[in-house]
């Protein structure tokens, strides 16, 4: 879908935005790949955020010039990037004892399915023909403080990604702490899926209908 | 005198036989040690087993090394990438096997390798289908999955210097895997760009100490995956 | 703007409360972080565990802190130095609580702390007195003994250099523990001779990343323990 | 014992010297404090050792000038020392994985007793007001490739060293290869202590009366 598509809800870059305001200054962040990287194009002014990579880059900073560009300083998308003042290059492993240690403050994640319980499933569709491929979302959702999604709210055929229980198969259990989507901000709580924000123009019941769990009002 | 030079990467790979294990580093085409692994394949070894983080793209390097089918095994976190045709199809054909391991714990795995920790928990992976078939246990109310050391007989690993004792130094993000496997591996090989003499590299910078490299190979200008890719070179 | 610095000694350790468990950087006297010791007695905070691989010489320092009877247990694996007498003393008296550890499982169960691994095997010790209570396991036909990580409130450390995001290098063999426990602690802070703006420090030669740094306090004259035992240095 | 007295056997000096004789070139060594440091002063010439120090260098050089003198350049008996051109310094964690994960080559160490099973005891008398204190030598017996011990033969009261099984609290099992002691070289094999060298004039019974297990010629 792109960007200027008509569609309900906020675009791609209005949920990047959305999610961007609740990253407090001063935090240790892991982005995804995919809609989570456009994060870090809208951290309001005068805020400070560290960008964790785990192939072994803390303070990455945005796409190279052409002229700058190193096939050898890339990000986990494996797309060039820059390495701002401040920054750090170590080995896997030091990088994934920050992720595992719990040092870094937050990851943002894509998901095919979140369930109420927290659980995420966004790493194989479980297809016995799909090429299984994990990288390190196992490792950021088991040791990273705080996970968000950032998430279309239904599949391209219309099917509910936040759900009662994960079909797929699972990257973690309990580990998902919120969720943006096109229609609204949801934190996950011991009582399920909780509604933090609606997309201006968007009515609960809309959402509700589009949620395949019970949806609570705060 | 301790100089852990060879001459070339042929000489380096000259004793990787038929169903090593060898750990290759590199993370897509940061650090992956093309040379050497075309080295690797120019030696003709068989029924390899592969510990690298992904398999490679294009027909060059780790791809190349695969579609020779000298590859029985690939222990790896993401065998899928970009330009990364070679392995799915063989791994539909049935003709590599693959153990698919969550990065962090292929990382810390290597790591207790090399630093003599047989197994040690982590908390990745628990309740999902990687979980299965493993030993679970519960610390201060936590599960944790147990997860054994992985070893090497040979590493190949891309540096940017090194000195005649093996001391190492890399180049930004294609650091990633080189330390550790250097560290778990009976035999690492490290090519990079200049080999210089003991002294020239200060003991503070020094990443992977010497005592964990066998052999320093020059290759002065080591080639990207990526433009070989672009270019569509194949190898051999 | 990411500024990570404090005043002085005496706001680093400000919040350092009774019952803490406070790991200290040092072997020996090299890298022994005095300045924020001395901060800490005059604090006055009681009933601490000291995580440290010694327990400091003379009437400075660490052994000062011991001096005080502000340390209720000393978790370490060499609790005995030349002009040490302060822990073997209050041992004897029954005022200070042991627990050994082999050096090597010491850095690793608080390099674990760090890294999100809760519990590891190690060969170190089996078959000693140092294995009695300890949990067992055979891998490969060897025996190993099961250790937990060790984690601390705070960790009190000596860098060379540091940047305001908190990147720290260190200064030749007084580098020993910082690394690891700054990884281990809630809040790690950290005393350097210097600190510089970000850009300063190569990212290449960065030892410990600033994601394991809370605090930065300049010291810029720190004393050597070495040279105030030998002036018969007391504190306070 | 001062290395000027009369004395049966090899001097510490000589002791050490006999140990240096066994090393290859290229071997990476860590020399227990004490006695063993001294077998750093013996290396023959045209042969390159190099040495680790567990609390974070390897490539250690002798001890300083005192113009060149730093308290926090030091070796883990924390006496000064220097670093070699080559060499490097390393976190604790990563010096004990070059311990335990058995990429040094041989340590040397001191020894209260051996025992013929190649038990070592080297780190407490077990006397209850003994101030406990182990160190690094129960990482180094478990991780070294081969350990060596350097000891006299018997205590300064005439108490064998050398024993059918130790009665001191032990430093780690099964874990010594040689012993060097001033009457002879002996190595643990399977069958216990194996005689592989007298000291000059000292004959194989004066050393079997000195020993508190079976020693066997070769």
């Amino acid at each position: 879908m792109s960007d200027d598509a008509p569609q309900i809800g906020w675009s791609r870059d209005e949920m990047a935005r959305r999610v961007a305001l609740d990253i407090p200054s001063g935090s240790y962040v892991n982005l995804g790949i995919g809609i989570p990287e456009l994060v870090a194009k809208f951290v309001p002014e005068g805020r400070t955020l560290i960008y964790h990579t785990e192939n072994g880059l803390l303070g990455m900073g945005p796409s190279p010039k052409p002229e700058a560009a190193d096939p050898e300083l890339i990000n986990a998308g494996k797309r060039q990037v820059t390495a701002l003042p401040g920054a750090a290059y170590f080995h896997h492993a030091d990088s994934f004892a920050m992720i595992r240690g719990g040092h870094l403050d937050l990851c943002v994640l894509g998901a095919m399915q979140v369930a109420r319980s927290g659980d995420l499933a966004n790493w194989s569709t479980g297809e016995p023909d799909a090429i299984p491929a994990v990288g390190g979302a196992m490792d950021l959702v088991a040791g990273v403080k705080s996970v968000y999604v950032i998430t279309q709210h239904c599949t391209k055929t219309g099917e509910p990604k936040l759900v009662d229980r994960c079909t797929y198969p699972l990257t973690g259990r309990s580990v998902v702490n919120r969720v943006y989507t096109e229609l609204a901000v949801i934190d996950i709580t011991s009582k399920g899926f909780e509604l933090v924000e609606l997309c201006p123009g968007v009515e609960f019941e809309y959402v509700r209908e589009r949620t395949g769990a019970p949806l609570l009002r705060r | 005198m301790i100089d852990k030079r060879v001459q070339g990467p042929s000489e380096a790979v000259a004793d990787i036989h038929d169903g090593a294990t060898v750990m290759i580093g590199g993370f897509g085409e940061a650090g992956s040690p093309i040379e050497l692994i075309h080295a690797l394949i120019d030696r003709g070894s068989k029924g390899l087993t592969v510990i690298s983080n992904n398999t490679g793209s294009g027909q060059v390097g780790l791809a190349a090394l695969l579609k020779a089918e000298r590859v029985a095994k690939v222990i790896c976190s993401f065998p899928r990438t970009a330009n990364s045709t070679v392995f799915p199809d063989l791994y539909r054909r049935g003709k590599v096997e693959l153990e698919l391991v969550p990065q962090g714990t292929l990382a810390e795995r290597i790591r207790a390798g090399g630093a003599g920790i047989p197994a040690f928990y982590t908390p990745a992976a628990v309740g999902t289908p990687l979980a299965e078939g493993k030993e679970s246990r519960t610390f201060d109310g936590k599960e944790y999955l147990l997860e054994r050391w992985l070893r090497a007989d040979f590493a190949l690993i891309k540096g940017r210097s090194a000195d005649t004792h093996g001391n190492v130094v890399y180049h930004k993000t294609a650091r990633n895997f080189g330390p550790i496997m250097a560290m778990a591996a009976r035999v690492a090989i490290v090519q990079v760009r200049s080999v210089v003499q003991p002294g020239a590299i200060d003991p503070e910078v020094v990443v992977t100490p010497g005592i964990f490299v066998d052999r320093v190979v020059e290759v002065r200008e080591p080639r990207h995956e990526s433009e070989l890719v672009a270019a569509g070179a194949t190898y051999p």
